[in-house]
Protein backbone atom coordinates (compact mmCIF):
# COMPACT_ATOMS: atom_id res chain seq x y z
CA UNK A 1 0.00 0.00 0.00
CA UNK A 2 1.31 3.76 -0.97
CA UNK A 3 0.06 7.07 -0.95
CA UNK A 4 -0.22 8.99 -4.27
CA UNK A 5 -0.14 12.54 -4.08
CA UNK A 6 -0.96 14.91 -6.84
CA UNK A 7 -0.61 18.23 -7.43
CA UNK A 8 -1.44 21.30 -9.41
CA UNK A 9 -3.00 20.49 -12.63
CA UNK A 10 -2.31 16.92 -12.75
CA UNK A 11 -4.76 16.75 -9.40
CA UNK A 12 -7.04 19.08 -11.06
CA UNK A 13 -7.24 15.79 -13.96
CA UNK A 14 -7.04 13.06 -11.78
CA UNK A 15 -10.00 15.04 -9.49
CA UNK A 16 -8.61 14.25 -6.39
CA UNK A 17 -4.91 15.36 -4.15
CA UNK A 18 -4.32 11.53 -2.78
CA UNK A 19 -5.62 7.94 -2.34
CA UNK A 20 -3.93 5.25 -0.87
CA UNK A 21 -2.88 2.09 -3.97
CA UNK A 22 -1.67 -1.24 -3.67
CA UNK A 23 -0.01 -1.59 -6.78
CA UNK A 24 0.25 -4.28 -8.94
CA UNK A 25 3.97 -6.57 -8.16
CA UNK A 26 5.30 -5.91 -11.87
CA UNK A 27 5.19 -2.12 -11.32
CA UNK A 28 9.12 -1.93 -10.31
CA UNK A 29 9.68 2.33 -12.00
CA UNK A 30 8.05 5.38 -11.57
CA UNK A 31 7.36 4.83 -15.46
CA UNK A 32 5.39 1.90 -14.84
CA UNK A 33 3.34 3.30 -12.59
CA UNK A 34 2.30 6.08 -14.94
CA UNK A 35 1.33 3.44 -17.63
CA UNK A 36 -0.55 1.67 -14.70
CA UNK A 37 -2.21 4.99 -13.81
CA UNK A 38 -3.25 6.14 -17.37
CA UNK A 39 -4.77 2.36 -17.83
CA UNK A 40 -7.52 3.27 -14.63
CA UNK A 41 -9.85 6.14 -16.46
CA UNK A 42 -9.93 9.46 -18.44
CA UNK A 43 -8.89 11.85 -15.70
CA UNK A 44 -5.59 10.00 -15.36
CA UNK A 45 -5.09 9.23 -19.21
CA UNK A 46 -5.39 13.19 -19.07
CA UNK A 47 -2.79 14.15 -16.18
CA UNK A 48 -0.11 11.97 -17.97
CA UNK A 49 -1.07 12.10 -22.00
CA UNK A 50 2.48 14.00 -21.88
CA UNK A 51 4.38 11.99 -19.46
CA UNK A 52 7.55 13.54 -20.33
CA UNK A 53 6.46 16.79 -18.58
CA UNK A 54 5.28 15.05 -15.29
CA UNK A 55 7.93 15.35 -12.44
CA UNK A 56 7.76 12.62 -9.64
CA UNK A 57 8.73 12.66 -6.39
CA UNK A 58 9.87 9.18 -3.69
CA UNK A 59 9.46 10.02 -0.49
CA UNK A 60 9.75 13.82 -1.12
CA UNK A 61 12.63 13.32 -2.85
CA UNK A 62 12.70 14.56 -6.55
CA UNK A 63 13.18 11.43 -8.61
CA UNK A 64 13.75 10.46 -12.29
CA UNK A 65 10.88 7.81 -13.92
CA UNK A 66 13.43 5.19 -14.47
CA UNK A 67 13.71 5.24 -10.47
CA UNK A 68 12.70 2.01 -8.92
CA UNK A 69 10.21 2.70 -6.67
CA UNK A 70 11.37 0.08 -3.83
CA UNK A 71 9.39 0.55 -0.25
CA UNK A 72 8.50 4.03 -0.82
CA UNK A 73 5.68 5.11 0.71
CA UNK A 74 4.79 8.39 -0.72
CA UNK A 75 4.66 8.66 -4.37
CA UNK A 76 4.14 12.28 -6.08
CA UNK A 77 3.04 13.58 -9.51
CA UNK A 78 3.43 16.92 -10.21
CA UNK A 79 3.88 19.55 -12.87
CA UNK A 80 7.03 21.18 -13.95
CA UNK A 81 7.97 23.47 -10.43
CA UNK A 82 7.49 26.99 -10.62
CA UNK A 83 8.75 28.09 -7.24
CA UNK A 84 10.04 31.75 -6.64
CA UNK B 1 9.34 25.57 10.56
CA UNK B 2 12.86 26.50 11.51
CA UNK B 3 15.72 24.60 9.56
CA UNK B 4 16.93 22.11 11.36
CA UNK B 5 20.81 23.31 10.37
CA UNK B 6 20.10 27.18 11.60
CA UNK B 7 21.72 27.18 14.63
CA UNK B 8 25.37 25.82 12.92
CA UNK B 9 24.81 26.40 9.31
CA UNK B 10 22.61 29.91 9.62
CA UNK B 11 20.55 28.56 7.35
CA UNK B 12 16.68 29.31 7.79
CA UNK B 13 14.21 28.02 5.74
CA UNK B 14 10.44 28.92 5.98
CA UNK B 15 7.28 27.92 4.13
CA UNK B 16 4.32 29.87 5.16
CA UNK B 17 1.09 31.35 4.31
CA UNK B 18 1.99 34.94 6.03
CA UNK B 19 3.84 37.84 4.88
CA UNK B 20 7.92 38.40 6.08
CA UNK B 21 9.95 41.46 7.36
CA UNK B 22 13.09 41.86 5.80
CA UNK B 23 14.24 43.74 8.49
CA UNK B 24 14.11 41.55 10.66
CA UNK B 25 15.27 38.64 8.44
CA UNK B 26 18.80 40.76 7.98
CA UNK B 27 18.83 41.61 11.87
CA UNK B 28 18.46 37.56 12.15
CA UNK B 29 21.31 37.24 10.17
CA UNK B 30 23.95 39.64 12.20
CA UNK B 31 24.45 37.36 14.69
CA UNK B 32 25.94 34.89 12.91
CA UNK B 33 29.18 36.81 12.07
CA UNK B 34 30.99 39.64 10.85
CA UNK B 35 29.19 40.96 8.46
CA UNK B 36 30.49 43.12 5.48
CA UNK B 37 27.35 43.22 3.18
CA UNK B 38 23.56 41.66 2.76
CA UNK B 39 21.88 41.22 -0.47
CA UNK B 40 18.49 40.38 -0.36
CA UNK B 41 16.05 39.24 -3.11
CA UNK B 42 12.17 40.00 -2.72
CA UNK B 43 9.45 38.44 -5.58
CA UNK B 44 6.41 39.99 -5.92
CA UNK B 45 3.28 38.91 -7.92
CA UNK B 46 3.08 41.23 -10.35
CA UNK B 47 -0.49 42.63 -12.06
CA UNK B 48 0.22 41.21 -15.15
CA UNK B 49 -1.95 44.33 -17.17
CA UNK B 50 -4.12 44.30 -14.48
CA UNK B 51 -6.14 41.34 -15.05
CA UNK B 52 -4.90 39.71 -12.18
CA UNK B 53 -6.84 39.06 -8.97
CA UNK B 54 -4.68 36.90 -7.29
CA UNK B 55 -2.12 33.96 -7.53
CA UNK B 56 -2.85 31.15 -5.76
CA UNK B 57 0.51 29.20 -4.72
CA UNK B 58 -0.05 25.52 -4.00
CA UNK B 59 3.12 23.74 -2.48
CA UNK B 60 4.20 20.20 -1.43
CA UNK B 61 4.62 20.58 1.94
CA UNK B 62 7.52 18.63 3.55
CA UNK B 63 9.69 18.21 -0.06
CA UNK B 64 9.33 22.20 -0.36
CA UNK B 65 11.34 22.81 2.63
CA UNK B 66 13.88 19.69 2.07
CA UNK B 67 14.04 21.24 -1.39
CA UNK B 68 15.08 24.83 -0.60
CA UNK B 69 16.88 23.81 2.48
CA UNK B 70 18.93 21.75 0.12
CA UNK B 71 19.44 24.56 -2.12
CA UNK B 72 20.87 26.42 0.57
CA UNK B 73 23.07 24.01 1.36
CA UNK B 74 24.60 23.96 -1.84
CA UNK B 75 24.86 28.07 -2.34
CA UNK B 76 26.77 28.14 0.80
CA UNK B 77 29.09 24.81 0.03
CA UNK B 78 29.68 27.37 -3.15
CA UNK B 79 29.89 30.49 -1.84
CA UNK B 80 31.82 32.30 1.48
CA UNK B 81 28.28 33.02 3.02
CA UNK B 82 27.63 33.68 6.53
CA UNK B 83 23.97 33.33 6.42
CA UNK B 84 21.44 32.23 4.55
CA UNK B 85 17.32 32.83 4.86
CA UNK B 86 14.98 31.57 2.59
CA UNK B 87 10.76 32.43 2.64
CA UNK B 88 8.57 30.85 0.16
CA UNK B 89 4.66 31.90 0.49
CA UNK B 90 1.73 30.13 -0.53
CA UNK B 91 -2.21 30.65 -0.71
CA UNK B 92 -3.71 33.32 -2.29
CA UNK B 93 -1.11 36.28 -2.99
CA UNK B 94 -2.27 39.90 -4.73
CA UNK B 95 -0.31 41.77 -7.45
CA UNK B 96 1.85 43.87 -5.33
CA UNK B 97 2.18 41.73 -2.46
CA UNK B 98 5.55 39.70 -1.66
CA UNK B 99 5.75 35.80 -2.66
CA UNK B 100 9.80 34.70 -1.93
CA UNK B 101 12.23 36.08 0.10
CA UNK B 102 15.95 35.28 0.00
CA UNK B 103 18.65 37.14 2.28
CA UNK B 104 22.52 36.36 1.57
CA UNK B 105 25.01 37.58 3.99
CA UNK B 106 28.63 37.62 3.56
CA UNK B 107 31.80 38.98 4.63
CA UNK B 108 32.58 40.54 1.22
CA UNK B 109 29.76 41.76 -1.45
CA UNK B 110 29.80 39.25 -4.41
CA UNK B 111 29.34 36.33 -2.41
CA UNK B 112 25.96 38.10 -1.04
CA UNK B 113 24.92 38.60 -4.45
CA UNK B 114 26.06 35.27 -6.04
CA UNK B 115 24.86 33.22 -2.87
CA UNK B 116 21.20 35.29 -3.21
CA UNK B 117 20.91 35.18 -6.90
CA UNK B 118 21.88 31.22 -7.23
CA UNK B 119 19.40 30.01 -4.67
CA UNK B 120 16.72 32.08 -6.78
CA UNK B 121 17.28 30.37 -9.74
CA UNK B 122 17.40 27.05 -8.34
CA UNK B 123 13.93 27.97 -6.41
CA UNK B 124 12.37 28.21 -9.89
CA UNK B 125 12.88 25.12 -11.12
CA UNK B 126 13.33 23.28 -7.89
CA UNK B 127 11.41 24.27 -5.59
CA UNK B 128 7.69 22.27 -5.20
CA UNK B 129 5.16 25.29 -5.85
CA UNK B 130 2.63 25.74 -8.98
CA UNK B 131 0.62 29.40 -9.37
CA UNK B 132 -2.75 29.15 -10.41
CA UNK B 133 -3.97 32.91 -11.64
CA UNK B 134 -7.04 34.31 -10.41
CA UNK B 135 -8.52 36.94 -12.83
CA UNK B 136 -10.56 39.75 -11.57
CA UNK B 137 -13.93 38.73 -13.75
CA UNK B 138 -13.77 36.12 -11.58
CA UNK B 139 -12.74 33.40 -13.53
CA UNK B 140 -10.25 30.85 -12.82
CA UNK B 141 -7.35 31.20 -15.61
CA UNK B 142 -4.03 28.69 -16.16
CA UNK B 143 -1.34 27.19 -14.52
CA UNK B 144 1.83 29.73 -14.70
CA UNK B 145 4.31 27.51 -16.90
CA UNK B 146 7.45 26.51 -16.06
CA UNK B 147 9.86 28.81 -18.45
CA UNK B 148 12.64 27.76 -20.80
CA UNK B 149 14.44 30.82 -19.19
CA UNK B 150 14.78 29.52 -15.36
CA UNK B 151 16.32 26.31 -16.60
CA UNK B 152 19.00 28.04 -18.87
CA UNK B 153 19.76 30.16 -15.77
CA UNK B 154 20.97 27.74 -13.91
CA UNK B 155 23.78 27.61 -16.36
CA UNK B 156 25.59 30.15 -15.12
CA UNK B 157 26.46 28.17 -12.39
CA UNK B 158 28.33 25.27 -13.94
CA UNK C 1 19.15 65.90 -2.17
CA UNK C 2 16.66 63.87 -4.15
CA UNK C 3 18.00 63.59 -7.43
CA UNK C 4 16.66 65.66 -10.28
CA UNK C 5 15.76 62.66 -12.42
CA UNK C 6 13.47 60.72 -9.53
CA UNK C 7 10.32 62.08 -11.12
CA UNK C 8 10.92 59.84 -14.50
CA UNK C 9 13.56 57.39 -14.69
CA UNK C 10 12.77 56.43 -11.19
CA UNK C 11 16.48 57.06 -9.58
CA UNK C 12 16.79 58.26 -5.85
CA UNK C 13 20.59 59.06 -4.65
CA UNK C 14 20.99 60.33 -1.30
CA UNK C 15 24.32 61.10 0.56
CA UNK C 16 23.81 61.33 4.21
CA UNK C 17 24.85 60.71 7.48
CA UNK C 18 21.54 59.04 8.90
CA UNK C 19 20.36 55.71 8.49
CA UNK C 20 18.68 54.61 5.77
CA UNK C 21 14.78 52.30 6.27
CA UNK C 22 14.97 49.49 3.59
CA UNK C 23 11.26 48.60 3.90
CA UNK C 24 10.59 52.46 2.88
CA UNK C 25 13.29 52.73 -0.01
CA UNK C 26 11.44 49.75 -1.51
CA UNK C 27 8.16 50.49 -1.42
CA UNK C 28 9.32 54.05 -2.79
CA UNK C 29 10.57 51.82 -6.24
CA UNK C 30 7.04 50.21 -6.09
CA UNK C 31 5.50 53.72 -7.64
CA UNK C 32 6.99 53.29 -10.73
CA UNK C 33 6.06 49.81 -12.38
CA UNK C 34 4.65 46.21 -11.84
CA UNK C 35 7.60 44.87 -10.07
CA UNK C 36 8.42 41.58 -10.08
CA UNK C 37 11.60 41.43 -8.09
CA UNK C 38 13.65 43.81 -5.73
CA UNK C 39 17.33 42.65 -4.87
CA UNK C 40 18.64 45.10 -2.36
CA UNK C 41 22.40 45.16 -1.06
CA UNK C 42 23.12 46.28 2.22
CA UNK C 43 27.14 47.12 2.96
CA UNK C 44 28.07 47.55 6.63
CA UNK C 45 30.98 48.29 8.78
CA UNK C 46 32.94 44.92 9.73
CA UNK C 47 34.45 45.09 13.21
CA UNK C 48 38.11 43.50 11.88
CA UNK C 49 38.41 41.49 15.06
CA UNK C 50 37.61 43.36 17.34
CA UNK C 51 39.65 46.15 16.92
CA UNK C 52 37.72 48.63 14.91
CA UNK C 53 35.76 51.74 17.19
CA UNK C 54 34.75 53.33 14.00
CA UNK C 55 34.99 54.25 10.72
CA UNK C 56 35.17 57.88 9.52
CA UNK C 57 33.67 58.38 5.83
CA UNK C 58 34.81 61.17 4.31
CA UNK C 59 33.15 62.49 0.73
CA UNK C 60 33.54 64.83 -1.45
CA UNK C 61 29.98 66.87 -1.83
CA UNK C 62 28.41 67.35 -5.48
CA UNK C 63 31.15 64.86 -6.80
CA UNK C 64 29.12 62.25 -4.78
CA UNK C 65 25.79 62.75 -5.63
CA UNK C 66 26.77 63.37 -9.93
CA UNK C 67 28.73 60.31 -9.96
CA UNK C 68 26.45 57.80 -8.01
CA UNK C 69 24.22 59.37 -10.11
CA UNK C 70 25.89 58.48 -12.83
CA UNK C 71 26.72 55.37 -12.37
CA UNK C 72 22.64 54.51 -11.51
CA UNK C 73 21.92 56.27 -15.27
CA UNK C 74 24.79 53.60 -16.53
CA UNK C 75 22.68 50.46 -14.55
CA UNK C 76 19.50 51.89 -16.05
CA UNK C 77 20.77 52.00 -19.82
CA UNK C 78 22.51 48.82 -19.69
CA UNK C 79 19.62 46.36 -17.55
CA UNK C 80 15.73 46.44 -18.25
CA UNK C 81 15.53 48.47 -14.59
CA UNK C 82 11.91 50.01 -13.27
CA UNK C 83 13.62 51.80 -10.53
CA UNK C 84 17.21 52.17 -8.43
CA UNK C 85 18.39 53.72 -5.43
CA UNK C 86 21.28 54.82 -3.61
CA UNK C 87 22.08 55.63 -0.50
CA UNK C 88 25.37 56.31 0.94
CA UNK C 89 26.44 57.65 4.59
CA UNK C 90 29.28 59.37 5.40
CA UNK C 91 30.65 60.77 9.12
CA UNK C 92 31.48 58.23 11.87
CA UNK C 93 29.94 54.64 11.23
CA UNK C 94 30.25 52.15 14.35
CA UNK C 95 30.75 48.26 13.33
CA UNK C 96 27.61 46.62 12.27
CA UNK C 97 26.06 49.61 11.45
CA UNK C 98 25.15 50.02 7.74
CA UNK C 99 27.19 52.30 5.22
CA UNK C 100 25.49 51.98 1.86
CA UNK C 101 22.47 50.87 0.47
CA UNK C 102 21.38 50.10 -3.30
CA UNK C 103 18.09 48.63 -4.01
CA UNK C 104 17.23 47.80 -7.93
CA UNK C 105 13.51 46.56 -8.91
CA UNK C 106 12.67 44.95 -12.41
CA UNK C 107 10.34 43.07 -13.77
CA UNK C 108 12.45 39.80 -13.98
CA UNK C 109 14.97 38.95 -11.59
CA UNK C 110 18.15 38.97 -12.93
CA UNK C 111 18.15 42.49 -14.01
CA UNK C 112 17.52 43.31 -10.31
CA UNK C 113 20.40 41.60 -9.53
CA UNK C 114 22.21 42.65 -12.21
CA UNK C 115 21.58 46.48 -11.57
CA UNK C 116 22.36 46.17 -7.85
CA UNK C 117 25.68 44.19 -8.58
CA UNK C 118 26.80 46.64 -11.12
CA UNK C 119 26.26 49.71 -8.87
CA UNK C 120 27.84 48.68 -5.84
CA UNK C 121 30.90 47.21 -8.13
CA UNK C 122 31.28 50.51 -9.69
CA UNK C 123 30.72 52.89 -6.45
CA UNK C 124 33.81 51.11 -4.65
CA UNK C 125 36.07 52.58 -7.43
CA UNK C 126 34.02 55.67 -8.85
CA UNK C 127 32.83 57.48 -6.00
CA UNK C 128 34.84 59.82 -4.09
CA UNK C 129 34.24 58.47 -0.56
CA UNK C 130 37.34 57.78 1.97
CA UNK C 131 37.95 55.55 4.92
CA UNK C 132 39.68 56.38 8.06
CA UNK C 133 39.92 53.69 11.05
CA UNK C 134 39.28 54.81 14.25
CA UNK C 135 40.16 52.18 17.12
CA UNK C 136 38.95 51.24 20.00
CA UNK C 137 42.71 51.85 21.72
CA UNK C 138 41.81 55.60 21.19
CA UNK C 139 44.17 55.86 18.38
CA UNK C 140 43.47 56.96 14.80
CA UNK C 141 44.36 54.09 12.32
CA UNK C 142 44.94 54.15 8.27
CA UNK C 143 42.75 55.15 5.52
CA UNK C 144 41.35 51.93 4.07
CA UNK C 145 43.48 51.41 1.06
CA UNK C 146 42.01 50.82 -2.64
CA UNK C 147 41.22 47.26 -3.12
CA UNK C 148 42.60 45.77 -6.68
CA UNK C 149 40.10 43.32 -6.23
CA UNK C 150 37.45 46.47 -6.53
CA UNK C 151 39.11 47.45 -9.91
CA UNK C 152 38.63 43.85 -11.04
CA UNK C 153 35.41 43.08 -9.78
CA UNK C 154 34.23 45.51 -13.14
CA UNK C 155 35.76 43.63 -15.82
CA UNK C 156 32.69 41.13 -15.35
CA UNK C 157 30.33 44.20 -16.76
CA UNK C 158 32.46 44.79 -19.53
CA UNK D 1 41.90 82.25 -8.86
CA UNK D 2 40.81 78.90 -8.33
CA UNK D 3 39.49 77.08 -5.54
CA UNK D 4 41.70 73.86 -4.17
CA UNK D 5 40.13 71.19 -2.37
CA UNK D 6 41.63 68.14 -0.96
CA UNK D 7 40.40 65.08 0.79
CA UNK D 8 41.23 62.47 3.29
CA UNK D 9 45.29 61.72 3.40
CA UNK D 10 45.97 64.09 0.67
CA UNK D 11 44.42 67.29 3.16
CA UNK D 12 45.91 65.82 5.96
CA UNK D 13 49.70 66.30 4.42
CA UNK D 14 48.99 69.29 3.26
CA UNK D 15 47.21 70.67 6.05
CA UNK D 16 43.71 71.94 4.93
CA UNK D 17 40.88 71.13 3.10
CA UNK D 18 41.44 74.02 0.69
CA UNK D 19 42.60 77.37 -0.39
CA UNK D 20 42.37 79.69 -3.41
CA UNK D 21 45.12 80.25 -4.97
CA UNK D 22 46.01 81.91 -8.66
CA UNK D 23 48.00 79.87 -11.08
CA UNK D 24 50.86 80.91 -12.79
CA UNK D 25 50.20 81.08 -16.53
CA UNK D 26 52.21 78.12 -17.51
CA UNK D 27 50.36 75.71 -15.96
CA UNK D 28 48.33 74.10 -18.57
CA UNK D 29 47.41 70.68 -17.28
CA UNK D 30 46.71 68.68 -13.96
CA UNK D 31 49.83 67.51 -14.15
CA UNK D 32 51.58 70.92 -14.49
CA UNK D 33 49.81 72.07 -11.41
CA UNK D 34 51.05 68.53 -9.34
CA UNK D 35 54.39 69.78 -10.47
CA UNK D 36 53.98 73.65 -9.10
CA UNK D 37 52.41 71.99 -5.93
CA UNK D 38 55.38 70.01 -5.25
CA UNK D 39 58.14 72.85 -4.90
CA UNK D 40 55.62 74.98 -2.45
CA UNK D 41 56.27 73.05 0.86
CA UNK D 42 57.22 69.64 2.39
CA UNK D 43 53.69 69.27 2.85
CA UNK D 44 52.72 69.16 -0.56
CA UNK D 45 55.43 67.41 -1.45
CA UNK D 46 54.27 64.04 0.96
CA UNK D 47 51.00 64.60 -0.36
CA UNK D 48 52.16 64.32 -4.41
CA UNK D 49 55.62 62.25 -3.79
CA UNK D 50 53.36 59.68 -5.94
CA UNK D 51 51.94 61.35 -8.15
CA UNK D 52 50.26 57.99 -9.71
CA UNK D 53 47.97 57.34 -7.31
CA UNK D 54 46.45 60.66 -7.15
CA UNK D 55 43.41 61.02 -8.34
CA UNK D 56 41.76 64.63 -9.92
CA UNK D 57 38.29 66.34 -10.58
CA UNK D 58 37.45 69.66 -12.48
CA UNK D 59 34.45 71.28 -11.50
CA UNK D 60 33.71 68.10 -9.29
CA UNK D 61 34.37 65.79 -12.78
CA UNK D 62 36.80 63.17 -12.44
CA UNK D 63 39.90 63.69 -14.65
CA UNK D 64 42.85 62.48 -16.08
CA UNK D 65 46.29 64.03 -15.08
CA UNK D 66 46.60 65.29 -18.33
CA UNK D 67 43.17 67.20 -18.67
CA UNK D 68 43.69 70.66 -19.72
CA UNK D 69 42.56 73.10 -16.64
CA UNK D 70 40.67 75.29 -18.87
CA UNK D 71 38.42 77.81 -16.76
CA UNK D 72 37.76 74.95 -14.38
CA UNK D 73 36.84 76.95 -10.99
CA UNK D 74 37.55 73.93 -8.47
CA UNK D 75 40.14 71.35 -8.55
CA UNK D 76 40.51 68.51 -6.39
CA UNK D 77 42.73 65.90 -5.15
CA UNK D 78 42.56 62.67 -3.53
CA UNK D 79 43.38 59.16 -2.76
CA UNK D 80 42.01 56.24 -5.08
CA UNK D 81 38.03 56.39 -4.20
CA UNK D 82 36.92 53.41 -1.88
CA UNK D 83 33.01 53.92 -1.63
CA UNK D 84 30.63 51.57 -0.80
Amino acid sequence: MVKLVYFAWVRERIGKSQEEMDLPEDIVTIADLITHLRSLDDGYEAAFQEPQVIRAALDKTHSLHDAIIGDAKEIAFFPPMTGG
Amino acid sequence: MPNQDQNNLAIRVQIQAKDFDLESEINHLKQFGDIGGVTSFTGLCRDEGGQLAALELEHYPGMAEAQISEICHAAFRKFDLIGITAIHRFGKIAPGENIVLVVAASTHRQAAFDGANFVMDFLKTDAPFWKKEHLKDGSTGEWVDAKDRDDAAKDKWR
